[in-house]
């Protein structure tokens, strides 16, 4: 019988090994899996190399899962903001490596990976330094680089309903990169705002098939990343 | 020792052998035919979700007669059902799920299948039939786990199981397990490894309907 | 001001052109834009170059542009069925040209065509006659062939509900290549099971968002494609 | 002649010369800072609709403070509104519109932009500074209209449009209109066209703030 759901989110990550590539979802605060972040800081694997969009904000969260030594590298679009501290400074140190990838690339890639096709041509970042020592590649007089699949051991994903088949539905802008995340990590684990009962997401507005995931948890208050950081919060909790 | 085409197991009885293979929590999609029949043998207690590649996943029984719902077909266009829990996506999303490996297993009918997993479903290579493809070769290329229920021989008694498929390929080294009505068969590395016998079938019968080497399982 | 709705399938088609390629949706009868194709019929475009998963059925909907001989070629993965007459004739007579694309390759090429990706590769067909003379590649030990993306001068597409931004939702297994078609086209012309206010489709569910769709026309008791069928019906009616 | 350098057009009258060239009906994603500007002054009777790319078609105006919602933001993380019609949708399929030509304009800042078109808003070179490029290269690579908003020179009076950007580009031969504080101009196949001047500005003044030689419009 199915039954993705587990009871806890430190249950939900037990698997997380040290070395292994994670897809993050999120786009700054909306969709960051506060919670499943914070219990893989608990559970301390490292060497990890990260796939978000940012590199977090202020000490919680992503940016406190840096800030505690566990990732390796990071590959994103926009590793800086306003409230951004720890990434910056590791950066500039030298003690963490940075893959910075045009964010629709970024979602590309991702889908891609998703999708079983292990590499595409796109526009984004011909002649910049982004695409230095890529292949490119001329398709109707217009030059275009080749951009490869990218796949992840793990995925950690935030929305707001879930079926114990794994179906997701996700709130607003919150969407971003989950649903395409959720398709490209071998096993992908999600915290729900609520979990209801199989049959009560309109089948019309699934986002998320069950096919895609592995583990869902509830977390029926997240956390707001942006009050916690207002509150200078820190995680472990401060 | 004579035999009928269909003499061995029936078709109802190759779909539960597969069924048997097919795992708890098991994404499943079947192909047009006797692989439809798979559904039916699921041992109890397991739950199987089915995909088709048309845009649903959890697709449940084939629709009664009267209550068809002519916006609600699978891949043979056969009026259908969805279960609770089900979800429908466009044809790019389906297929994503197909090459991108979510798919646990595929269970397809076959013209021809090789020593080596090679499978031959789509064209007889006749050229004056119209070649149809439909999504065969993203089957075979993309699910996990792939295989073949077929009748072991022709209609003219042409074994199906070949050291090579003469008929136009749709895939290469793709197919797991060949579900016959006279034997179970394993493709593995070591070549075609028999699994089980049907009743009344002898290995050397089998061997002597079969165009590739088979080796007994220890 | 944004108002999609035209009045007349004969106004929806009538910038059709001769020599025009042609996305038409549809799985079978599901998704067929039947009244939208009939149009079509009745605007006479010729040399026409037709994208659908199939080649119609009986004398109605695509088989009837088909037999109209407006239609000099068509890409498609399945033109066979128990009941489709038309296609094989003439394609057995050297009168119509086929391009047979395996089904999941077609949609990805659709979808990149509307993704701005002018190429990608894929695991599909690979080692069959349908990869001959096709550039192939070699990821992770693993062959892929090169495929490119398909566009089209106009998407006839239908679904269930739209509103005047041209915002749609399907209907079950309706949808199928609708959504991709529509982001793949120059100008895309959708029939709607009916027109909605704007604000009447959850933003949650909208599965294909305005930004792609020209104009919408209501055509709110659509044929069945198989009782047609069924009944020997004929288009231009017999 | 001696202006500062907020002389001629406010940052305000600059996005108001921007909102006039968005035609009705237009899908527009507005870069962060002063093109966020444009929606205020788009014209009466003209409906345009907002893409964002973090996953909204139809975004509204910023929230009112007290009422936002942390899930609801645009690419610059305000927190934003959604209009009726609206739609939501993931960053595969968001970018898909930007790169796949849909959007019809989008409105950006510049550090530098070429006399061919070459933008460079991305990155100082300064490495020091923690590299970051967001959506950009996508936005310039796949929207059929690209708009810049700058002031003309940078504080320290240098100009920011150039024969040859000499920071790290962003795409190559893709402006096509500068709005700055001192005119508008066409980025055009002849060379950079001026449209019109702010007041008190000369050409002669342009041209001196100017890294590229200027037409005037015939």
């Amino acid at each position: 019988m199915i039954n993705k759901v587990v009871s806890t989110v430190s249950e939900a990550v037990a698997d997380i090994f040290d070395g292994a590539t994670i897809h993050i979802g999120g786009f700054g605060e909306a969709g960051s899996p506060v919670e499943l972040i914070h219990a893989l800081i608990d559970l301390g694997s490292r060497n990890l190399t990260i796939v978000s969009n940012n590199a977090g904000s202020g000490n919680v969260g992503l940016a406190a899962l840096i800030e505690n030594r566990q990732v390796k590298k990071i590959i994103c679009s926009f590793p800086r903001t306003a409230i951004s501290v720890v990434f910056p400074e590791l950066y500039r140190r030298g003690e963490i490596e940075l893959e910075l990838v045009p964010q629709g690339t970024l979602a590309e890639r991702i889908r891609a990976g998703g999708a079983g096709i292990p590499a595409f041509y796109t526009p984004a970042s011909v002649n910049t330094p982004l695409a230095e020592g890529k292949e490119t590649r001329v398709f109707n007089g217009k030059t275009y680089v080749l951009e490869h699949a990218l796949k992840a051991d793990f995925a950690l994903v935030k929305c707001h309903a879930a079926d114990k088949y794994g179906n997701l539905v996700y709130n607003k802008t919150a969407r971003n990169f989950g649903p395409v995340m959720c398709t490209a990590a071998e096993t992908t684990i999600v915290q729900a705002r609520k979990i209801v009962e199989v049959g009560q997401i309109d089948p019309e507005c699934v986002i998320t098939p069950g096919i895609f995931v592995k583990r869902v948890v509830e977390v029926s208050k997240p956390a707001d990343e942006s009050i916690l950081v207002a509150e200078k919060r820190r995680y472990p909790w401060n | 020792m004579e035999l009928k085409e269909n003499s061995g197991w029936s078709i109802n009885e190759m779909a539960q052998k597969a069924a048997q293979d097919i795992h708890d929590g098991a994404y499943v999609n079947l192909g047009i035919g006797i692989p439809e029949l798979v559904a039916d043998y699921i041992p109890e207690g397991r739950e199987v979700i089915y995909h088709t590649e048309n845009g649903l996943l959890g697709m449940g029984k084939v629709t009664e007669k009267g209550s068809e719902d002519y916006e609600l077909v699978n891949a043979g266009k056969k009026y259908v059902t969805a279960i609770p829990g089900a979800s429908y996506f466009h044809h790019a999303d389906s297929f994503a799920m197909i090459r991108g490996g979510h798919i646990d297993i595929c269970v397809l009918g076959a013209y021809q299948v090789s020593e080596e997993g090679d499978i031959a479903n789509w064209s007889t290579g006749d050229p004056n039939d119209v070649p149809a493809v439909g999504g065969a070769m993203d089957l075979v290329a993309g699910v996990k786990t792939i295989y073949v229920i077929t009748q072991h021989c022709t209609k003219s008694g042409e074994p199906k199981i070949v050291r090579q498929c003469t008929y136009p390929l749709t895939g290469k080294k793709v197919v797991n397990k060949i579900y016959t009505n006279y034997a179970v068969i394993d493709v593995t590395e070591d070549g075609l490894v028999v699994k089980e016998l049907a009743p009344g079938i002898t290995f050397e019968f089998l061997q002597q309907n079969t165009g590739a080497p088979l080796l007994l399982k220890q």
